[in-house]
């Protein structure tokens, strides 16, 4: 690990020193627990608290939409090979530039969560060395995905009744509160006025009641529909303990089904709700 | 004077026996690997190994609550008020630091308005308190802004575990005191209060560490610009988290939802870290950016708020801390501002 | 607060026989904000129509409902009458209680009910309904024809003689496609060239036709009426207005063994060549991937030999900029071949016939060639290889085409045709020979047609055998024909001196590279797509853009003119107006909210949707946004239901007018009929009747 | 059909039995204008039967058809949900339904996940020239929200706040 660290703050020292970028986002040490925290380095020197390690859970990516980093001329951000894919999709949709963004990868064995277990994205990850940068730090990972890590979280949903799965989704979104943290934590929530905030007319009531809390969940899994790169930074995020992945991975299930897509792989490829085809699946239409 | 004990292990059944009143019941119950406050829990579940994550806040003031109903009328509007929905209710081993909120918001539900919402709940509530005998949290710190962990403040009856199969009761208000026929049932033993002091005295040791925050009212009132909120708040992300956790963060939305004829009218959770708090119909945004909005929950908690009630608006239970998903510590935040007025800076 | 009227239409007794009229206009008029609700016998009529203007003019109504027919029937008419009185005539809807309500369901409570429900959610729309005026664009009276095959030349020749400028394109060196190339056509067999040198001697000197041969379109921008079209002039390396056409450059060329184009590699040309002698223009070119100065740096024959000074190593491309209100797209086809490495890489053929490995198995336009008078045995056939007279030719029909194993699933129309005409071209020219033609049907439905194809089997005795043919080779001087009589059920073998494939008729290689800059869709065979298959058979769902031709898909001679000449009259009709009105039903974009993701872009079918910057005082760059050409957006609002912020919108379908009209479904604790409920007061607006 | 679906709706605790026994099935259908709104409209020219149970929206094409229209109706207390266009190849705009079918595809499966009845959510392509399957559509569609019953695990959520 400490050498990943070591070459990640050797390249942030020469991007800033070099005035390559005007700044580099990475992780730091944090102040609670193990928990690394987003850093912001601006200078060479800021560059030393930069580090890796398997606590290095935040995808950063999201900052690339956010002030101040939105408004850098060019900035570096540090990234797992699962971050990249976020930063793909921002690519995608013409959010993040390209030439705006040095990415300065870094190989991950996996991460672990605040209570220490593996995230299901990290059992599946077959990016733990990273394809898509400018300079790379850390030693090739092989990727040894469970294939199954992703389908086992839905079996338990899969396995229920309509009437179950209705229950069980009423229990779990009668919790939401309607922070938006999951929408504000998610890379690819782009929007600047969420649907949810828009109020002529509101077509997703912002009361934590259960209808609004039912189409508030609805409405941004859909909008991830084809997008989703699986990071978990909204469940992760979330402070009353929504299964939200389990709404993204159905999502993502169904998409790559229906249309053989993935997300977070490929800038060049068209996201599905973005095109059609001709023979797509006409089944279900009377 | 001496306090009456009980089995560690009668504690279930107290809290059904305090329930049995005709009183919802409240009590902290293990979900996954965290701790939640939940009504309607089984009192067999009841887990007091750490702070739950959620605060008693959403018993005394829900998250989304109606507050009156309309029906237009030709070209009027028939408005109908709308009854609290108190229901007599008992918090079991709630944590002190949630106790203790309710005397901090207690004069703002009661300033220019007194919302009958919030009071009549609160006079419904009993508070059944367990003490912290050492910060149960990494994040705790509660003694920073003058509590303790086994503090009673807001408390109706105190419950100390003075070890691993006692519990002491000490009522602490009359709502509390005229409990003392459903407590006896399980009473015994009985402790002195000497063996209550262990609690104050280790909780106080177990909290050295943090730092008192008495000048970082003044620190705030000159800092307005301070180059610290960029640096600190770059990272929020604006997830609200802190503040929806929090047991005094008391914000709160007015909305009309509405069918063809009619509606309500609600009064939900709301936030100061969203965009949406304080933007404007014209579309201009007076905290328009991250850290200004970072500051203002910093400012109302430790300045304004104190200001206006004397009081801060924080216990130190450490939520924000221990949850906020990019560790952004408000702790830290606020340490620099009394390091900083400290050292004269 | 609003002020809607409602008017309610008794349709004689279409509407009245079950629904109650009289109490639906009742409960309409205590809506909140209907200032008067109205039924009448007969609405559209002209007592009628007045009863709403009155009602306009007398309650000065911001919006009105008419309850009665569907809006297909009669919005149009409403409409008008709603802008004779003054009011902007898209704050009127029609809530449709006749089709929808009235003639469906039985005279009972429910229906009456229905209606009510029906004029509620109108009445709520209007309320959101805002006055729009239609868009007015210029029209440049100019055209545009891309392709110089007998469709473009139609289509230019009618666009010029309705008294408009043409710009006609062509990237061969002379107009005339593949019908120049042509022997005779069916099914009349009469010369090709015959009748079409004329036209295209036509197009050379009109007046009204730009003509640029040897030329591209390298880029498309604007929108109907308005399109600004970049073509590329490729360097001739000949001065056009210079040469005489006289031809001593290429007597002199030393470059001669170049397998023609035109010819189809039955004959070699020259690396500065005229086409074929008929060309338009006469003019010839340099073939720059031939020529010896070209390649080697030396010789210059040519422009030694020139009397006109015309040769000029020099020219590079030329770049011209036409600005026209209307395109015809008429790039027309090509033949699909059974090369190892043809043209079309996504379709590997039919290396088992041995086409362009065994020179004496062709197809049909090396057939056309070989029939032609023109052509390289001046119309005697003779097999390629030694140049014998063939004694039995095979066809072989459906080559490529319905054939779904080899990617290709649609039927090329034209061979059936044109293969019984080369077996009587051949019968004609050598009369002990035989003709057969395996086949999988006979496709013959047109005028004529049908009688053409049994003249072939009957009188000139061409041998169709049904069944596809599974393998040929050489054996000696024959070729070996494998193959079986499905009819008969008998494996055939023929013994063949020559061998003709019908190979499918195929878009030009890579023109979807031109359909991308014209921005119209097109096919998994990149044939160009039609606005509708059966409506809008000429238009590109893109307004301004036309089809002619065989770029749409497999066309003989008499269908690609008709279609050409209803290209040029969707031109022309175009080009009547100084400038189009359109629908004020277009997308419009929060400027404030978009975030630049371009899914509307994406999805939108019109390419009606752009991306713009915004920049401060000082251009500097503030943010990127969509934005909506109302000149060309059509307003299916595919682009507003894609926006996952809402910042795309459409005018007269809304979001706040969907969702009010959604709203107006609940009401209160379910009751949505509190008018039918006599303890309630009738406060609020008047309900009249009128008599 | 049930042989008494009231009785049915009751055991389904559809709330007052007052409620129950006057209850219809209440289906909200999104149309497009060129191809099933005019479907609509023969089966009326053609004075076709079909119950008085289905209110129409009127988009221009499906690809309006926003899923959130989907969500509101059922807010607002639709028991049945029907969207309905041109056919593939047959869009006036050209290719406003093909991109309302990935739309549905996607949402469909979101509602599913989410334990929505589906038996509630109907999708069709319905020509101009379809007025007799418009009614099919609308007959068969009342019928299995009649057998069915309110839409009480939605109604449930309405009623709270």
């Amino acid at each position: 690990m400490s050498d990943r660290t070591d070459k990640i703050r050797e390249v942030a020292r020469k991007w800033l020193a070099d005035g390559t970028v005007e700044a580099v986002v990475g992780w730091e040490q944090g102040t609670y627990g193990e928990k690394c925290s987003p850093a912001l380095a601006r200078t060479p020197e800021d560059a030393d608290r930069l580090l890796f390690n398997e606590r290095c859970t935040n995808n950063l990516m999201t900052y690339l939409k956010r002030d101040p980093v939105r408004s850098m001329a060019k900035v570096g951000i540090v990234a797992k090979g699962c971050d990249i894919k976020s930063l793909i999709g921002l690519l995608q949709e013409s959010q993040v530039e390209q030439e705006k963004v040095m990415v300065l990868a870094v190989t991950c064995e996996g991460v672990k969560k605040d209570d220490g277990t593996v995230p299901v994205k990290c059992q599946a990850c077959d990016v733990n060395t990273p394809t898509f940068f400018d300079e790379i730090a850390g030693d090739k990972v092989a990727s040894n995905p469970d294939p199954e890590a992703r389908a086992k979280e839905l079996e338990k949903l899969d396995a229920m009744t309509q009437q179950e799965r209705n229950r069980f989704w009423r229990e779990e979104l009668d919790k939401c509160i309607r922070c938006y943290a999951c929408r504000q934590a998610c890379p690819l929530c782009i929007c600047d006025r969420c649907i949810a905030e828009k109020n002529q007319p509101q077509w997703v009531e912002t009361s934590p009641h259960p209808r609004g809390n039912f189409s508030w969940n609805l409405i941004r899994a859909y909008h991830l529909a084809g997008r989703c790169v699986e990071c978990e930074a909204c469940e992760t995020a979330c402070p009353v303990n929504i299964p939200l992945m389990l709404l993204n991975r159905s999502m993502a299930r169904t998409v790559k089904d229906a249309f053989d897509y993935e997300a977070g792989r490929d800038p060049e490829v068209q996201p599905p709700l973005r095109t059609f085809n001709l023979d797509d699946d006409n089944s279900f239409i009377l | 004077m001496p306090h009456m004990t009980l089995d560690r292990t009668d504690l279930p059944s107290l809290a059904q026996a305090l329930a049995g009143q005709g009183r919802r019941l409240v009590l902290p119950v293990r979900e996954g690997q965290e701790l939640f406050y939940r009504e309607g829990a089984d009192p067999a579940q009841l887990d007091l190994s750490t702070i739950p994550k959620n605060s008693i806040k959403e018993f005394l003031f829900p998250k989304c609550e109606k507050i009156l109903e309309y029906e237009y009328s030709g070209n009027d509007v028939v408005i109908e008020d709308v009854a609290p929905d108190a229901k007599p209710t008992v918090i079991f081993c709630a944590r002190p630091c949630d106790a203790a909120s309710l005397p901090v918001v207690e004069p703002l539900w009661n300033w220019d308005y007194k919302d009958k919402f919030f009071n009549e709940r609160r006079e419904q509530t009993l508070l059944v308190t367990y003490a912290c005998r050492t910060a149960p949290d990494e994040a705790c710190f509660c003694a920073s802004v003058g509590l303790s962990p086994s503090a009673d403040q807001g408390s109706d009856v105190m419950l100390y575990a003075v070890d691993d199969a006692t519990v002491a009761v000490r009522p602490v208000s009359p709502k509390g005191k005229e409990l003392e026929e459903v407590f006896s049932k399980f009473k015994k033993g009985e402790v002195s209060d000497e063996a209550l002091e262990a609690f104050a005295k280790e909780g106080d040791e177990s909290l050295a560490h943090r730092k008192p925050l008495d000048k970082v009212k003044g620190w705030l009132e000159a800092h307005f610009e301070d180059p610290l909120w960029e640096e600190k708040a770059f990272r929020c992300i604006g997830c609200g988290t802190c503040t929806f956790l929090c047991p005094t963060c008391h914000c709160f939305d007015i909305q009309d939802e509405s069918v063809f004829d009619g509606g309500c009218r609600l009064k939900n959770w709301d936030g100061c870290q969203f965009p949406l708090f304080t933007l404007h119909t014209s579309g201009h945004n007076p905290r328009d950016t991250q850290p200004k909005r970072y500051r203002q929950r910093i400012y109302h908690k430790y300045a304004i708020y104190p200001e206006k009630f004397g009081k801060i608006l924080c216990t130190g239970c450490g939520r924000c801390v221990a949850h906020c998903p990019v560790n952004l510590s408000l702790y830290d935040v606020v340490a620099t501002a009394q390091e900083r007025a400290e050292k004269g800076e | 607060m609003s002020k809607i009227g409602v008017f309610v239409c008794h349709c004689g007794e279409n509407i009245s026989r079950t629904v109650d009229c009289a109490r639906v206009a009742k409960a309409s008029g205590q809506i909140r904000g209907v200032a008067v609700a109205k039924d009448y016998k007969y609405m559209c009529s002209d007592p009628g129509q007045a009863l709403i203007k009155n009602a306009i003019k007398e309650h000065n109504l911001d919006g009105v409902v008419v309850s009665a027919c569907s809006p297909h029937m009669h919005e149009k008419t409403f409409r008008k009458a709603v802008a004779e009185a003054g009011l902007n005539p898209f704050l009127c809807e029609m809530a449709n209680i006749r089709e929808h309500c009235s003639w469906v369901h039985e005279k009972e409570e429910p229906t009456t009910r229905k209606a009510i429900e029906l004029v509620r959610l109108m009445v709520e729309k209007v309320k959101r309904n805002m006055s729009l005026e239609p868009i007015r664009v210029n029209v440049t009276k100019r055209a545009l024809v891309i392709g110089g095959g007998v469709a473009g030349i139609q289509a230019a020749l009618d666009i010029a003689d309705g008294g408009h400028e043409v710009i006609l394109v062509e990237k061969d060196p002379s107009v005339g496609g593949h019908m120049a190339q042509l022997s005779e056509t069916f099914p009349t067999l009469d010369c090709s060239q015959c009748i079409l040198t004329p036209k295209m001697v036509d197009v050379g000197s009109h007046p009204n036709i730009k003509l640029y041969t040897y030329s591209e379109v390298e880029k498309i921008e604007g929108f109907v009426g308005n399109f600004k079209a970049t073509i590329r002039k490729k360097a001739r390396s000949v001065d056009i207005d210079k040469c005489t056409g006289c031809g001593e450059c290429q007597l002199k060329c030393p470059s001669k063994k170049i397998p023609s184009e035109f010819d189809r590699g039955l004959k070699n040309r020259t690396a500065i060549y005229i086409p074929f002698p008929q060309a338009v223009p006469a003019r010839p070119v340099i073939d720059r991937e031939h020529c010896i100065y070209f390649t080697k740096g030396k010789c210059k024959a040519c422009q030694k030999v020139c009397p006109a000074d015309a040769v000029d190593f020099e020219q590079v491309d030329e770049f011209v900029e036409e600005e026209v209100g209307g395109i015809v797209v008429a790039t027309g086809f090509d033949l699909y071949t059974t090369e190892k490495q043809g043209p079309y890489p996504d379709y590997s053929g039919y290396g088992e016939y041995g086409y362009g490995e065994d020179p004496d198995i062709i197809d049909g336009l090396q057939f056309e060639r070989l029939a032609s008078a023109s052509g390289p045995t001046g119309g005697a056939i003779q097999r390629p290889s030694d140049g014998k007279e063939p004694k039995s030719v095979v066809f072989l029909k459906c080559i490529g085409s319905r054939h779904p194993s080899k990617g290709i699933e649609f039927c090329s129309k034209i061979c059936c045709m044109y293969t019984a005409k080369h077996t009587m071209l051949y019968k004609h020219k050598v009369h002990h020979g035989t003709a057969y033609v395996f086949y999988m049907d006979i496709r013959a439905p047109g005028k004529s047609y049908d009688e053409f194809v049994r003249r072939a089997i009957e009188e000139d005795g061409a041998v169709y055998l049904r069944g596809r043919v599974s393998r040929i080779y050489r054996s000696g001087d024959h070729l070996i024909v494998k193959g079986a009589d499905t009819l008969s059920g008998a494996a055939v073998e023929i013994e063949a001196d020559m061998v003709v494939l019908a190979t499918a008729v195929m878009p030009q290689p890579g023109i979807e590279g031109l359909f991308q800059k014209l921005g119209i869709s097109y096919d998994q065979y990149k044939f160009a797509s039609e606005a509708h298959p059966k409506l809008r058979p000429v238009e590109c769902a893109t307004a301004g853009i036309f089809l002619a031709g065989a770029c749409q898909g497999p066309k003989d001679i008499p269908e690609s003119v008709a279609q050409a000449s209803g290209a040029a009259s969707k031109a022309l009709i175009l080009f009547s107006r100084d400038e189009m009105l359109r629908e004020p039903v277009v997308a419009k974009v929060n400027e404030n909210t978009c975030v630049a993701c371009w899914y509307c872009v994406e999805v939108c079918p019109f390419k009606a949707i752009t991306k713009k910057d915004i920049t401060d005082r000082k251009g500097n760059l503030i943010k990127r946004v969509a934005e909506v050409n109302p000149s060309v957006c059509t307003g299916c609002g595919t682009c507003a239901a894609t926006c996952f912020s809402n910042s795309v919108d459409l005018e007269g379908f809304t979001d706040e007018q969907i969702y009010s009209e959604i709203n107006s479904l609940m009401a209160v604790g379910q009751d949505l009929f509190p008018e039918l409920e006599p303890e309630k007061e009738e406060g609020g607006p008047s309900d009249e009747k009128a008599a | 059909m049930s042989e008494s679906p009231q009785s049915e709706t009751q055991t389904d605790g559809a709330g007052q039995p007052e409620a129950a026994t006057s209850w219809e099935p209440r289906i909200v259908a999104f149309i497009c204008n060129w191809c099933t709104y005019t479907g609509a409209d023969l089966a009326g020219t053609s004075r076709m039967k079909y119950p008085p149970n289905v209110r129409v929206i009127k988009i221009p094409c499906t690809g309006r058809f926003d899923p959130l229209f989907m969500i509101k109706a059922f807010e607002r207390g639709a028991d049945g949900v029907l969207v309905s266009g041109c056919h593939p190849g047959d869009c006036h705009y050209t290719a406003g339904n093909y991109n309302a079918r990935r739309k549905y595809t996607v949402f469909k499966s979101l509602l599913e996940t989410l334990g929505m009845d589906m038996d509630r959510v109907w999708f069709s392509w319905i020509s101009a020239s379809e007025g007799g399957k418009w009614v099919d559509t609308i007959q068969k569609f009342t019928e299995v929200i009649r057998e069915k019953g309110p839409f009480v695990e939605y109604r449930e959520m309405i009623d709270v706040g």
